[in-house]
């Protein structure tokens, strides 16, 4: 099968069944979700095909162009649809297809009890190939295609459950704060139709050399704008717990392991742009170092497990953006925490969702504990994920973690220090909150009632979930554990990425290498340590209504945490409180004062639209007499 | 001594079939009976406009191949960019008529006589004895006749009485809707208020331009414009003047006042038929002039067209976020398309005439398609009386789910408005905005990539609400209901969906040919 | 090519007419009744018709009292009638500042107007001596005839239009069986005979008879010394425009007996017995 | 006495038929106001055709004549149906429409 077939199939199956299962509706109710699976396995499928007929050609002639149909054709302007293949694209089409499928085999038995459940396999499928066309594109036009395709089916999915009120404003944030970086992606297109004529990859990158550096930085800036919306990086990362609403299989697709990494691949994709343009590159590691502890310190204060997992997501791809922001040294870096986080972060959602499963929707951690007893698979897959984001060797989350922990401590002058402190406290903080996640739902006494404790609140049955739904845990788990080892095996997986991102010659951090893995692993065990203390070893406190009596030695161990909270967690708290602040007064302050501002003008404007005509005609007669002046101005 | 005009009548057909149409449905509210008259009506006005479409089709091969030409001792002319417009024209007045014909439970949407006192015992009876305001049909194609010769008037005196052939029908039809009479009444009264006072000042720029040139053919004042020393004030004044008047026709700021009031209060089908249809003829007309007469007047007029378009986008654009009524959003989203569409206008690149035409066909589709099924959608009482549609955009909550393909087309259509790819409204922004880059326009570029990214928020708004919230539940027990159509206004809407998507998706058919439209005949 | 002389007559006649027109277009601004702002613009009519004529355009001069003063205006002052003649309309301003943008817009509007043409180099007049060779309308028809002829078609469709919707708005259709005096009378008569009052069968009074109120708009007094509101037409009561009946004891105060308003009026009707 | 004269009386005319439009309640009133707005431009065409020694001006004013004759067709029978529907002809009765 030609590269140019295989590659319109993957996206045009998925496209294909999404467009079937909308149209007939209920009719396809019986069989509609094995029909979502399905597309999906194909385009997998054909995805490891192109990934085999690209390694059985030689690395430079890896990149292959296709070219779909002319689509507008506006004078110099003209744009067209292509596909570009090559290693870039196709690492993300077996992420995308090879995780997605595993989902969807998982939302199967999820989604079991939703009358819609047809309708949501559409959706998923028009995912995936709004998504495919994304990475696909050899265009930032098609891109932007995806991009806005993505959106809308992350807004679409986020907003499934539309009966609550509270999910449909969820889902409108996130349309909106994607807008935001949207306009971003448009200013940067239109910046450079101004300037090079062309929004094709190649001819833009060709073109880059000619370019000023301020135009340069520009684009550069605009494209980090678009990729901070989609990919939830400060200061526009607001939407992303919010979008938890939706279901747990869209999360762990959309939210964890595919979506939100766009904009590291859009700033992976246009490494030429910002290799030309330094101030951009810079503040694109500083995003990333930012949102990175960012994520990390609201991770540690959330008690509802999937909003937890969101900011550990937005943490991981703040260290993306930090990789991806020091220039071709970081590129192979990002693309390779990626594709590992993408993994173990799938899997730890799936996991999530199985507790949720087995506790009635329940995503309170504190009304969680002691669960390893009662679902075992989901506790040793959940295990695996956890290891391989602390970054314990051998899993996967070490071998990618620490490769950016070291570029970033690569450099002169202030930026290895504060970069790669920034990278490496952020790595013992991820410690504490993920073992805290672990710790609170697996470990300890159970904080629900099982029927056989004084715990408050309706009896609780946890169990396993159905085999449809371990089966895709055991798999995200299995690679959790073994494929970032496995893909270092010679460096196999930068080799591969070479045409692309570029050969590096290897740099010596400011520090030892040895040194910072010692480094790393002692600030992660005491992570897990400090949370093993206090969530493991302690009682966790379940947050209940006010006025509640607390015990003896429940008063002791509040005691501890007291004593806890002073030494640790107080400043913490503070830092915490003081982030949220800013999530909340600053980002969404600025977000809803843009609205209230239009509104706000609006009211004012339409005072003007009183109902009477002698207004509109009094309005009209001064515009005249306005434009009369304007034009005259000159004359007279 | 008196020679008599050579008149081509072979590039006259589409006008004449249409003008024809037209008088004979004046001969047929006379002499058919009541009963066969509104099937007879339509049959006529859909045969004479897609008969106009055939002969539009042919001129423009003729043109293709013989080149522009002017008809009728200068009167017209017929060249590529005014037979495009009047093709696009003439789709969608095709397409709003179907809406306009329809039925929903046996009833169009206008009143069954325009002479009945509203709430009157009179109006009572002629509603149970099933009249019909059949004029409607040879109004419309009175309608569409003015507007097919307005992109095409080579005179400022043709373009001054098409403008008026085609304003006093719609005066007439804003004034015809079956429920809420008093408000249709109150928008027929503003919107001719207001429209004779715009063609007031559009005669007096006439009168000064023809001072100034001793003509007004608009070759001989585009020959004019650089020649006459000492009198270029009455050339501005007048040129100005002039496009006020075409101004406020597209509905641009500060001449929209009327545009929400007249949208809101008019029939709905005539809404979509006005809103699609005149902003082409307008549109049209704009860029002859424009590109035509005042292209050495370039440095004059920038100031006064630039304002106006960033006005436009960001007054349409706001005030459409706060409004509560769904024709008065669609109606200030008009306004700022208006705005976007000047970009076009303002660049004076060859690209943007085909660009503009573009944009008027993919926002005509969705206009037409979005009105369509407002008209639709209507409120229900307590005892299950249907009336008039649900305009509070509140009403629509929820119905998502009762009306799953009304709702995803609205949807559709709101996104192409609001310019999410793959829809024509993107490929329309695209050629305009690609068309003011090139022509050196990007601050307002700029504004209007803003605009429209403000913009998506209440086209979202409104999906949200159709899919995501829950049907109100209102104290008098009145709730929204989705009527049956006769299916004419189902095909309508298919149509323009169907169009929508094929514009998104594989523009370059008709890309092409815009592109090929864009030059006037001098 | 030949200059124009405008002879002094012509400057004399513009003095004396201009400052009129616009006299009578202020009262369009300032005057309270409609008829005689009607009056005024139908007069400024005609000023502008002798002007056109005085411009050397006969045929237009002509046909603007024909068009204008003949059908315009008076189509304006019929309809005038039909919404109430006498209505007068009170001048107080209820929009905040519309009368400061009406005087800015306009003030605006006659000084660029003005400034654009007196500021204009304009040509040396020609005259139309020349073109009207043939006569001013014979040369305005060949024009009209030949280089307008489409615009002149154009203008078919615009009068049809405005039939049509003229006709639409306000023409009504008989809806049921069309009712004669004779229906009427035998309606009467049958209600009648079913059982009803008498007064169904004569005919309703007629509005004020005697002296001073025998106008259309004082009521008809019944035989109980009450107004009978129906006696006055519909049109009247529509507007609010009819009179109150001063009470029985008011006017029996004021020895004004109902009917008979002076004190030196026949005394002794019927209207005095009642009263009794 | 030259020409100019005439086009600044039609500018002053114009101006106060504006006005009208703007001032006056009554929707007749302010409907005279166009009708004025419309002969003034007339009397500038007259004048230029003059000027001009052209006589398309007048054949010009001529078609607006015309034009004018419609559009008071379909003003008043507009008028005349609100009128008999409200019992009243001022503009700001007719203001329910607005936001």
């Amino acid at each position: 099968m030609s590269v140019d077939l295989a590659a319109t199939l993957v996206v045009a199956i998925p496209l294909l069944s999404a467009g079937v299962l909308l149209l007939l509706g209920r009719r396809s109710d019986g069989f509609g979700h094995w029909l979502g699976v399905a597309a999906s396995a194909a385009s997998c499928v054909l995805s490891v095909l192109l990934l085999l007929s690209l390694l059985g050609s030689p690395a430079e002639d890896r990149s292959v162009g296709v070219h779909l149909f002319s689509w507008i054709p506006a004078g110099e302007l003209s744009v067209d649809a292509g596909f570009l293949v090559d290693p870039l694209s196709v690492t993300f089409l077996i992420l995308i297809t090879f995780v997605g499928t595993l989902i969807h085999v998982y939302a199967v038995a999820y989604m079991e009890h939703d009358d819609d459940r047809r309708r949501f396999f559409a959706y998923l499928n028009l995912f995936v190939a709004a998504m495919l066309i994304l990475v696909l594109a050899d265009s930032y036009a098609l891109l932007f295609v995806g991009w806005e395709g993505v959106g809308l089916a992350s807004y679409l999915l986020i907003g499934f459950w539309n009966q609550r009120t509270d999910y449909a404003v969820a889902a409108k944030k996130a349309f909106v704060m994607n807008r935001v970086g949207d306009m971003g992606l448009l200013i940067g297109m239109g910046a450079l139709f101004a300037t090079v004529g062309s929004v094709e990859f190649d001819e833009v990158f060709a073109a880059v050399p000619g370019l000023s550096e301020g135009w340069l930085t520009a684009i550069g800036l605009a494209l980090l704008l678009g990729a901070c919306g989609k990919s939830a990086q400060f200061p526009l990362q607001a939407w992303l717990g919010d979008a938890m609403a939706g279901p747990t299989p869209v999360s762990a697709l959309i939210h964890a392991a595919t979506m939100v990494t766009a904009g590291v691949y859009l700033i992976v994709r246009s490494g030429p742009i910002f290799e030309a343009a330094p101030t951009a590159q810079l503040v694109v590691a500083v995003v990333g170092a930012v949102t990175l502890l960012f994520g990390a310190i609201v991770g540690c204060a959330k008690d509802d497990i999937k909003k937890a997992l969101a900011a550990s997501t937005m943490s991981q791809i703040g260290y993306m953006m930090l990789a991806a922001g020091l220039g071709p040294i970081g590129y192979a870096f990002a693309i390779f925490h990626l594709f590992t986080h993408g993994f173990f972060k799938a899997g730890m959602f799936l996991g999530a969702g199985s507790v949720m499963h087995g506790m009635n929707d329940e995503v309170n951690m504190r009304g969680f504990g002691g669960l390893s007893r009662y679902m075992r698979v989901t506790w040793i897959t959940f295990g695996l994920g956890w290891l391989a984001i602390l970054g314990i060797p051998p899993f996967s989350g070490f071998w990618s973690k620490d490769k950016i922990i070291e570029a970033a401590f690569v450099g002169e002058g202030w930026q290895p220090w504060v970069l790669g402190g920034a990278a490496l406290i952020g790595a013992g903080i991820t410690a504490f909150y993920m073992s805290r996640l672990f710790f609170m739902t697996f470990h300890g006494e159970p904080r629900f009632n099982d029927g056989k404790n004084d715990q408050p609140g309706p009896e609780q049955h946890p169990h396993e979930s159905p085999a449809l739904m371990t089966v895709p845990m055991i798999v995200l788990a299995l690679g959790s554990a073994a494929l970032g080892g496995v893909l270092m095996v010679g460096e196999s997986f930068f080799h591969w990425l070479e045409p692309v991102t570029g050969h590096v010659e290897h740099h010596e951090p400011v520090v030892p290498v040895p040194v910072l893995i010692a480094a790393t692993l002692v600030l992660v065990a005491l992570g897990v340590f400090l949370a093993w203390r206090q969530y493991w070893a302690a009682r966790v406190p379940v947050t209940a209504p006010a006025g509640s009596v607390l015990t003896r030695a429940a008063r002791r161990d509040l005691y501890q945490d007291v004593v806890n909270e002073a030494v640790f967690a107080r400043p913490g708290t503070h830092l915490v409180r003081t982030m949220t602040y800013a999530d909340t007064a600053v980002v969404d302050g600025a977000v809803n004062g843009l609205g209230a501002g239009a509104v706000g003008w609006g009211e004012r404007l339409r005072k003007v639209q009183n109902g009477f005509v002698r207004s509109y005609g009094a309005l009209m007669a001064v515009g005249v007499v306005l434009v009369l002046v304007a034009v005259l101005a000159t004359r007279i | 001594m008196f020679v008599a005009p050579h008149i081509e009548w072979a590039a006259l057909t589409p006008v004449l079939i249409l003008l024809g149409a037209a008088v004979i449905g004046v001969l047929v509210e006379a002499f058919v009976p009541r009963a066969s008259r509104r099937l007879v009506q339509l049959a006529l006005s859909a045969l004479a406009v897609a008969g106009a479409l055939v002969a539009v089709t042919w001129r423009w091969t003729v043109v293709q191949s013989s080149g522009p030409r002017e008809l009728v001792a200068g009167a017209l002319r017929e060249d590529g960019p005014a037979l495009l417009a009047q093709a696009v024209l003439l789709v969608l007045s095709l397409l709003a008529l179907l809406v306009i014909a329809d039925r929903s439970r046996g009833e169009d949407g206008f009143a069954p006589t325009a002479a009945a006192v509203p709430g009157s015992e009179y109006e009572d009876q002629a509603r149970r004895a099933g009249l019909a305001q059949t004029e409607v049909f040879p109004l419309t194609m009175f309608a569409v006749t003015g507007m097919l010769v307005f992109p095409a008037a080579a005179d400022l005196l043709t373009m001054f009485i098409a403008l008026e052939v085609l304003s006093l029908p719609l005066y007439l039809l804003a004034g015809l809707a079956r429920y809420r009479r008093l408000l249709s009444q109150e928008a027929s009264l503003k919107y001719f208020l207001l429209g004779a006072f715009s063609s007031a000042f559009f005669l007096m720029g006439l009168a000064l331009l023809y001072g100034y040139a001793g003509s007004v053919r608009l070759d001989e004042l585009a020959v004019a414009v650089p020649a006459m020393a000492g009198m270029d004030g009455l050339l501005l004044a007048g040129s100005a003047l002039v496009i006020v008047g075409l101004l406020f026709k597209v509905g641009a700021v500060p001449f929209h006042a009327w545009t929400p009031d007249v949208y809101q209060g008019a029939p709905t089908s005539v809404t979509g038929f006005m809103a699609a249809c005149t902003k082409v003829a307008a549109f049209a007309a704009l860029l002859r002039f424009v590109y035509v007469v005042t292209p050495g007047l370039t440095w004059d007029l920038a100031p006064f067209l630039w304002t106006v378009a960033i006005l436009t986008m960001v007054v349409g654009t706001v005030l459409a976020i706060v409004q509560t009524d769904m024709k008065r959003t669609l109606a200030y989203s008009s306004v700022a398309h208006a705005g976007f569409l000047l970009l076009g206008v303002i660049a004076l690149d060859e690209r943007g005439i085909g660009g503009v035409i573009f944009y008027l066909l993919a926002y005509g589709l969705a206009t037409v398609g979005s009105f369509g099924l407002v008209s639709l959608v209507r409120t229900k009482d307590a005892d299950g009386n249907v009336t008039s549609e649900a305009g509070h955009l509140s009403e629509w909550a929820g119905l998502g789910r009762r009306s799953p393909v009304l709702a995803v087309s609205f949807a559709l259509f709101l996104l192409s408005f609001a310019g999410i790819p793959l829809t024509a409204g993107f490929t329309g922004k695209f050629a305009v905005f690609s068309a003011a880059v090139a022509g050196g326009a990007w601050p307002l570029v700029v504004v209007a990539v803003l605009a429209s990214a403000a913009a998506a928020f209440f086209y979202v708004r409104i999906i949200v609400l159709m899919f995501f919230t829950e049907p109100p539940v209102a104290e008098d027990g009145s709730s929204t209901t989705v009527v049956r159509t006769e299916g004419l206004t189902a095909v309508a809407v298919v149509v323009c969906a169907v169009g929508t998507v094929l514009l998104g998706v594989v523009p370059s058919a008709i890309l092409a040919i815009t592109a090929q439209a864009s030059k006037f005949l001098l | 090519m030949t200059g124009l002389t405008i002879s002094a007559g012509e400057g004399v006649l513009f003095w004396i007419l201009a400052p009129l027109m616009v006299l009578g277009a202020l009262s369009l601004l300032f005057a309270r009744r409609t008829v005689h702002i009607a009056v005024s613009i139908a007069g400024v009519m005609v000023g502008l018709a002798v002007m056109y004529i005085a411009n050397e355009a006969t045929f237009l001069g002509v046909a603007q009292v024909v068009v204008y003063t003949g059908a315009v205006m008076m189509l304006f002052v019929f309809v005038i009638m039909l919404v109430g003649v006498d209505s007068t309309e009170s001048l107080t301003e209820t929009l905040r500042g519309q009368r400061w943008l009406a005087a800015l817009s306009a003030l605006g509007l006659a000084i660029l107007l003005g400034a654009v043409v007196t500021r204009a180099v304009l040509p040396e007049p020609v005259g139309l001596a020349a073109a009207n060779a043939d006569s001013n309308p014979v040369a305005v028809a060949r024009l009209v005839f030949s280089d307008f002829v489409f615009a002149f078609e154009l203008t078919g469709a615009l009068l049809i239009t405005a039939a049509v919707g003229a006709l639409s708005l306000t023409h009504r259709v008989r809806l049921g069986i069309k009712v004669d005096q004779r229906t009427l009378a035998e309606a009467k008569l049958k209600r009648y005979g079913a059982g009803g009052d008498a007064t169904l069968v004569v005919n309703r009074p007629g509005p004020g008879v005697y002296a001073r109120h025998n106008s259309a708009d004082m009521p008809a007094v019944d035989a109980a010394g009450n107004p009978v509101e129906e006696s006055i037409t519909t049109v009247l009561r529509v507007r609010g425009q009819e009179r109150e009946l001063p009470s029985a004891e008011e006017l029996a105060d004021a020895g004004h007996p109902y009917g008979s308003p002076a004190v030196e009026a026949p005394t002794g009707t019927q209207a005095k017995e009642i009263d009794a | 006495m030259s020409l100019v004269n005439y086009l600044v009386l039609a500018g002053i005319l114009f101006a106060i038929g504006s006005a009208a439009v703007l001032v006056r309640r009554n929707s007749i009133v302010a409907f005279m106001g166009v009708e004025l707005m419309l002969n003034a431009a007339n009397l500038t065409l007259v004048t230029f055709a003059r000027m001009h020694g052209d006589l398309s001006g007048q054949v010009i004013a001529f078609f607006v004549m015309v034009v004018a004759a419609a559009e008071v067709v379909i003003g008043l029978a507009i008028i005349v149906s609100i009128f008999r529907t409200r019992g009243s002809a001022s503009l700001d009765d007719a203001s329910l429409l607005k936001s």
